[in-house]
């Protein structure tokens, strides 16, 4: 078995219009720029994939990565917990002129709800908005006398995943925090995509140091030396660069 | 004249594609993981949190912190993980197993399940067979075709307690490959020296034909 | 007269035991760590998945795959862990957590807290704060006693869409320090400069009186 | 901050009467045999703690470990998924006998409930036991036209644990296939007590490589060359020893 693949725009060449795509990362930290750009770059070249709903717990900073995405106009809907950022101006424009739908959603719930649909967990219940906005028309049940909110699982067709090492059976490990979110998506997506800093042979992970068990992953691309948001926004970076 | 359980598992390891995830359930089904065609490597998974685990060590090299849901021990291979159970049954109540071959009591024709409780008497044992039948792809039963007794366990209705609701979709039998397909036994294969009225005989429910029936051949074993 | 954010992150720190497991909100509470008492450490941790993080590292040493849920650098101390987000609020939901300290726009005697929404207009952000409400073992606020404009923001009801119900126990203010108890304010601590009818005028729920009120004494900072 | 205890009998001290005890282990990989000894060793000195609602997969095997736990008289129910084993009469007697109520879990119902109970997830949906006897009583509900059974989550006043290794701040690492159900249970019990291999400084352990974080434990007591249940039933032996 081997999920390598060859290239960023093979990696991406599958996801369709509309589309639910999660992408992993929280802010920069975790986030595929890399496959985001890749995906820009195939939009751009085909106008496809359009109207996608994306997953991920932020809605972008700056002017690369999921903000570029959104820039682009790619997207139709958002599902995330935290749409602001350092410069989040890409996605407040399209929000506040009504593109763009946004599904705002508890930060552990949204974690929740993605880890569910990766283990086949319908619905669950949370103590989470109990009383808010955010569980209007939703099911209240009481257990132990305490009420809380029903939410449902969360799936996608793809996933764009940022791993640390991974090895052709789609084995991952990641580094430091960048794990938060993508473990879980690589759970929940039909179709996981990983890129990875180095593609390892089978064995090179230790068993025990596995985070991600290759049964969650279908592809897997080698992507060394991968951008840091921060960095490419701290430097003004713009996707696509703009010829000047 | 019938399959051996080693038969039925060599059998059952000719539809298993190279790449699948598969669950072995405890038993005769373990045999399966031995009989994987050439050029073709499954990726197995246990209850207890190994994925990709390899054959049996050698007597006398167990190590008893790496076992199968069997309680029986296996050993490393390239690209084994580990995980806690929560992610285990994640893998399988989330429909990432490709197949899950489990022993049966008795099976109907509508896909309902009876393997984990010969009734109310003794002790009742699940384990994860009500989990498994809910998680793979394809959820496939090993079993002779009647019990020690010669009764039918291919049925309309199960009479034992169920593990699962609609939930096989192919038995291998001691004597046949039958298909669960819209609740309805469809027989794909049967012993060459078994005509249909006698494999009929021997089933509690209507075995219907969508064209040819191959002859199943396995080889001594 | 009034504590500066940093006076309230001081007094705040006071009440955190020695290994107590916190969590510190965006903002002004990030600061409380700062200021912990002498022979105390509390254990840190933050949504994006760190336990045990250490102080923010010198400029230009940044990583930033080692961030909080400012998306701020942090830095390894001994014994830090990193998980996965669900696992992280299997934490904050669990009930893992000690202490929470949140900022507030508006809280009420009821332990109401408004701190996501200033209403239908702009763009909604909620990220962890309505986990976190109902994880902690104590949910504590630090805020300014009045709004920028003079108004108060310790209400009978909050005006504001909610975070959270019943769920705040005590209030750094700039002015004092208020537990909630069975829905009523109970004031503990206040600025010896301030008279109780002042405070109570900037309040716009009852402040109850249990035994004495101390003087709220914070260094200058 | 110091999680380290004495020795195993000040592990086991302050576990009551009528406690729930969650018990780590998959059969006797990951099961906390010296803990459980400890705890048996108090029972015989005193009298208590009796009365102990036990969570674990199985239902011992042989004379040691969870089996003379039971053979002790010290469990008035069983919370598992398996009730074989190799050598399971101590049990198989005990519950024929009327003496031990046993509620039946199947084995991923029972891993979620325990993580649901760490997680502070009351009940969740899950298609496991729709239709069989197991589900008898529990509402049921339809997700997406398919039928799911509600579950409630489990917690626990104390949990024994095996682990590998462990540092002063409870963080914990485990040994391939020991991990098993003892993560969860680290999660879901009031009290988390661990034995482990070997304690080792705060930072010996990598942080990515920490699979129970030091917030799920309040004790770790050192335990080194631990007693694997299948070597101890392959020798024949019984807990306590009977004098000759």
């Amino acid at each position: 078995m081997d999920k390598t693949l060859p290239d960023l725009a093979a990696a991406v060449a599958g996801i369709p219009d509309g589309a639910t795509v999660m992408i992993g990362g929280f802010g920069g930290s975790g986030a595929p720029i890399e496959l985001i750009h890749a995906l820009i770059d195939r939009f751009l070249a085909t106008g496809h994939p359009r109207g996608l709903t994306v997953v991920n717990n932020n809605a972008g900073n700056g002017h690369v990565g999921l903000a570029a995405l959104i820039e682009a106009g790619m997207m139709a809907k958002l599902i995330c917990s935290f749409p602001r950022s350092a410069d989040p101006v890409v996605f407040t424009q399209m929000y506040l002129a009504g593109r763009l739908e946004l599904e705002l959603v508890p930060q552990g719930t949204l974690a929740e709800r993605i880890r569910a649909g990766g283990a086949g967990i319908p619905a669950f219940y949370t103590p989470t908005s109990y009383g808010t906005d955010l569980a209007i028309g939703k099911p209240v049940e009481v257990f132990d006398g305490r009420p809380y909110v029903q939410e449902r699982w969360l799936k996608a067709d793809f996933a764009l995943i940022k791993a640390h090492l991974g090895d052709p059976l789609g084995n991952l490990t990641y580094r430091m925090a960048a794990r938060n979110f993508n473990p879980l998506m690589c759970m929940a997506a039909a179709v996981t995509i990983v890129q990875v800093s180095r593609i390892v042979a089978a064995g090179e992970i230790d068993p025990e140091a596995v985070i991600t068990p290759g049964i969650f992953v279908q592809g897997v691309v080698e992507t060394p030396n991968p951008a840091q948001e921060e960095d490419l926004n701290r430097a003004g970076a713009v996707y696509p660069e703009v010829a000047a | 004249m019938k399959l051996s359980p080693t038969q039925m598992a060599w059998r059952a390891a000719q539809d298993i594609e190279d790449g699948a995830y598969v669950n072995l359930g405890i038993g005769f089904p373990e045999m399966v993981a031995k009989f994987q065609p050439l050029g073709r490597e499954a990726i197995f998974h246990t209850e207890n949190g190994i994925l990709g685990f390899g054959k049996a060590p050698d007597p006398g090299l167990e190590d008893w912190d790496l076992i199968n849901a069997g309680k029986k021990a296996v050993t490393l291979k390239p690209g084994t993980a580990f995980f806690h159970h929560a992610d285990s049954f994640a893998m399988v109540r989330g429909g990432h197993l490709d197949v899950a071959i489990l022993g049966a009591y008795e099976v109907a024709e509508t896909g309902d399940l009876a393997n984990w409780s010969t009734g109310p008497k003794g002790v009742p044992a699940v384990g994860g067979a009500m989990d498994l039948v809910h998680g793979a792809k394809r959820v496939a039963v090993m079993t002779d075709h009647v019990t020690k007794d010669g009764k039918p366990k291919l049925l309309q209705r199960c009479s034992l307690p169920l593990t699962g609701v609609a939930c096989v979709t192919r038995i291998y039998s001691s004597l046949a490959v039958i298909d669960i397909v819209g609740g309805r036994f469809v027989l794909r294969e049967k012993l060459a020296a078994l005509s249909l009225d006698a494999l009929q005989a021997m089933t509690a429910a209507t075995l219907h034909l969508e064209g040819t029936v191959a002859d199943l051949i396995v080889p001594e074993l």
